[in-house]
């Protein structure tokens, strides 16, 4: 147990002083990759030979449900470190993290019904990739439900960690079985493009979409976990120094 | 190497919401002892109490029983231990013997017979097949007890063990402490006025809101 | 030599060394499955001593389903093709029902926090709990499902197929939700809350259940989806009496 | 059409693009805006805390 009695001793003030001065490191980097893959996105790349300029959308589509998955596992990596180690930080960042993935969840079910709407004829088809993003934005929704039902921030902390990891165990259940289930009625809609046969021209804005996007992940959660460190700190002599930072 | 103190506290610190409930506690109980927890209500004995059984974990410091953390086998642990809370842990539909048939029974086999004695001992024989929803908290506080008697647990945990005890009640409460106490067993009871326990083993910690 | 006071096996205390001797006979402790088999026992009689309670579900399963024809047509035909979807809703909702009380009342008189203090392992005792939840709520429901269904035109041939499908997934929902339960233990009103927890980690059992009961109602081969039905039983006995335990002694703290 | 025109319409599909870019701005700046404004809520809840303490024994 020394390594987390030590880890937990020195993070608290430094985490929080060490976040402030990483926010611009990530910040500017984000800014300028999402405004290049924007640009490259709607002016550089070609049209698509199928969808034309309609599947620019996989420019924030894309990026959006890779953050929803990816905040989400991150997550639930940081609750079980919360749980295993007991450590308060941990549950800091997993309480940062719901938020911005549950509205990039969000961003990424509209952007995928706007984006599959011409083809479909309508704005909402049960096709599996959003089914699954709607379950996902349900089990968000569930997570904040829960820490927010408790008064006890420690409580809220360890119950919605045990929720969060239960939660991550079930995403590749989701995925299969509403494949599953979608194969079982329909002939599966092509909404993929696959990557690799994307020209070059087409293909980096989207890896500079999607690396923009992690970076402003890193971005925001630094800023909230400097909040949601400070509601957990106790001792006041390091507030009142944080507080005057 | 010293004789292990059987419990020991140390450097406890645990906060509920901003209230610092524990500051620092230590304490050590040996063998034989019973430690009275006083303070004011909301001085924190209730959760001191509940720290030392590994119910809460404190945010510092540790538990020891026999000389080792009880983190390290905290089921063991309860194994040796027996905890009473502010109520009596019992169900209001089931009758004293079904209480604790189903309530002592999961930890150790008990035969009715048994039960029955405990229930006497107690004075809660007359009254042993009735539903505990139709009894007074004085009669449920002796079911409580009566389960005191059938564990032999070294150590005894036990918030205001007295409450809602007539006289004789609180002279059953001592006996029983003073018979766990000859055994060699310890006692850490939260209480508001003192336990008719023998003087010798009586020890004292005084618990201040902060 | 680590100097523990009593283990289960020791008669007597070894005396530790210098100080008293601590001359408390330890008992054997009792058998795990004796001691499953108390709190099996105590739950179902404590259930039967409410009866009221017990018919609940059960009531909520039959009211719901005829919801269905009202809202949708008196034709069987069209009712038959929406049977199975109706009965596994009802059913997922039935078993929800019950669930929010499987650990608080024993959480506000203190027995809960009786079984974590036992020395028994406290996930098999809430497994227990779980059990007494399923055959007091699942295994009815499943009895029932073929009543509901051949109130939606179901032809009588499917019934084995509906009871067997309803059977199995009912396991999974009981320990999907005895997971909900212990997390929302501590929260006053959590009925809403805990269905908003446990619906997302039931939908794959509604996908393979309703599925199963389908191909059960059209007379095919119902195997392939009561397979998947139960290896999610399966993955549920194994992993969520772990996080119920995890949860109930987060809220015992 | 001229240039300028030509690229909004997106072949046809400005009714579908825009909206995703300007629903993905929008939750961009929404999750800064919020964050900015809990961290600032979370050091106010601090320093009234802190102002609390201070009034009692000093922890």
């Amino acid at each position: 147990m020394a390594w987390t009695w030590f880890h937990r001793l020195g993070s608290p003030p430094y985490l929080y002083s060490l976040a402030a001065r990483l926010t611009p490191w990530f910040a500017w980097p984000t800014l300028v990759l999402i405004l290049g893959g924007v640009y490259g996105g709607l002016v550089l790349a070609p049209p698509d030979y199928q969808q034309g300029d309609g599947f620019r959308i996989i420019y924030v589509h894309a990026p959006s449900a890779w953050m929803s998955l990816m905040v989400y596992t991150t997550m639930a990596v940081a609750a079980a470190a919360g749980l295993i180690w007991r450590i308060k930080v941990a549950h800091a960042v997993a309480a940062s993290c719901a938020p911005i993935g549950a509205s990039f969840t969000l961003c990424a079910l509209v952007t995928g019904s706007l984006w599959g709407a011409p083809m479909w004829g309508t704005y909402w088809e049960w096709d599996p990739r959003l089914t699954f993003e709607l379950i996902l934005l349900f089990q968000y929704l569930g997570y904040m439900a829960l820490r927010s039902a408790f008064e006890d921030l420690q409580r809220a902390d360890r119950a919605s960690a045990m929720l969060a990891v239960v939660g991550v165990v079930n995403v590749p259940i989701i995925h299969y079985s509403v494949i599953w289930w979608n194969s079982l009625h329909q002939a599966p809609s092509v909404m993929k493009l696959a990557k690799s046969d994307m020209p070059a021209t087409m293909l980096i804005p989207l890896l500079m979409m999607f690396l923009g996007f992690t970076l402003f992940f890193v971005t925001v959660l630094l800023i909230r976990l400097r909040g949601e460190v400070l509601t957990r700190e106790r001792s006041a002599s390091w507030i009142r120094e944080a507080v005057t930072l | 190497m010293a004789a292990a103190t059987l419990l020991q506290a140390e450097n406890l610190h645990l906060w509920r919401g901003d209230r610092h409930v524990l500051n620092g506690i230590a304490l050590a109980v040996e063998g034989g002892e019973c430690l009275q927890l006083t303070g004011s209500n909301g001085a924190g004995k209730t959760s001191l109490l509940r720290t030392l059984c590994g119910l809460m974990y404190p945010e510092e410091g540790r538990v020891l029983w026999v000389g080792r953390n009880i983190r390290e086998d905290l089921r063991g642990f309860h194994a040796e231990l027996a905890y009473i809370g502010h109520e009596p842990p019992l169900k209001a539909d089931l009758s004293p013997r079904e209480n604790l048939r189903y309530w002592i029974g999961v930890r150790w086999p008990l035969a009715s017979d048994v039960i029955n004695d405990a229930l006497e001992r107690v004075g809660a024989g007359s009254y042993r097949d009735r539903p505990v929803r139709t009894l007074s908290a004085g009669q449920k506080r002796r079911v409580a007890l009566a389960s005191l008697a059938l564990t032999s647990v070294p150590l005894w945990l036990l918030d205001e063990p007295t409450t809602n005890l007539d006289k004789e009640g609180q002279q059953l409460v001592g006996a029983l402490i003073n018979e766990h106490l000859e055994r060699g067993g310890l006692v850490v009871a939260a209480i508001h006025h003192d336990l008719s326990v023998r003087a010798t083993a009586l020890r004292r910690f005084e618990l201040t809101r902060e | 030599m680590s100097d523990r006071i009593a283990s289960a096996g020791d008669s007597v205390a070894p005396p530790v060394e210098g100080g008293p001797t601590v001359r408390l006979r330890l008992r054997a402790a009792t058998p795990l499955s004796t001691a499953l088999g108390l709190t099996l026992a105590r739950d179902l009689r404590l259930a039967f001593r409410k009866r009221g309670q017990l018919v609940q579900p059960l009531v909520f399963f039959a009211i719901v389903t005829t919801l269905f024809p009202l809202a949708i047509s008196p034709e069987l035909s069209r009712l038959r093709d929406v049977a199975p979807g109706v009965l596994w809703v009802a059913a997922l909702l039935s078993s929800q029902l019950a669930l929010e009380f499987l650990f608080r009342d024993d959480a506000q008189d203190g027995t809960l926090e009786q079984y974590a203090l036992s020395g028994q392992s406290l996930t098999w005792l809430l497994f227990a709990k779980t059990a007494a939840h399923w055959l007091l709520t699942g295994l009815p429901l499943a009895l029932m499902a073929p009543l509901a269904g051949l109130s939606l035109g179901v032809p009588a041939a499917a019934v084995p197929g509906i009871v067997a499908s309803v059977a199995v997934g009912s396991v999974a929902l009981s320990l999907i939700g005895s997971m909900g339960a212990a997390l929302t233990l501590g929260v006053k009103r959590s009925g809403a809350l805990l269905s908003l927890l446990t619906l997302p980690l039931a939908m794959p059992v509604l996908i393979f259940g309703a599925r199963a009961t389908e191909l059960a109602i059209k007379g095919g081969s119902f195997g392939a989806p009561l397979q998947l039905l139960g290896a999610l039983a399966v993955l549920g006995l194994t992993l969520a009496p772990l996080a119920t335990a995890a949860g109930v002694r987060i809220n015992l703290e | 059409m001229s240039g300028l025109a030509e690229f909004f319409d997106m072949g046809g599909y400005a009714a579908y693009v825009w909206p995703s870019y300007a629903l993905t701005l929008i939750v961009v700046v929404l999750n800064v805006v919020w964050a900015r404004r809990l961290l600032a809520k979370s050091r106010e809840e601090a320093r009234r805390r802190l102002a609390m303490r201070v009034g009692g024994s000093e922890s």
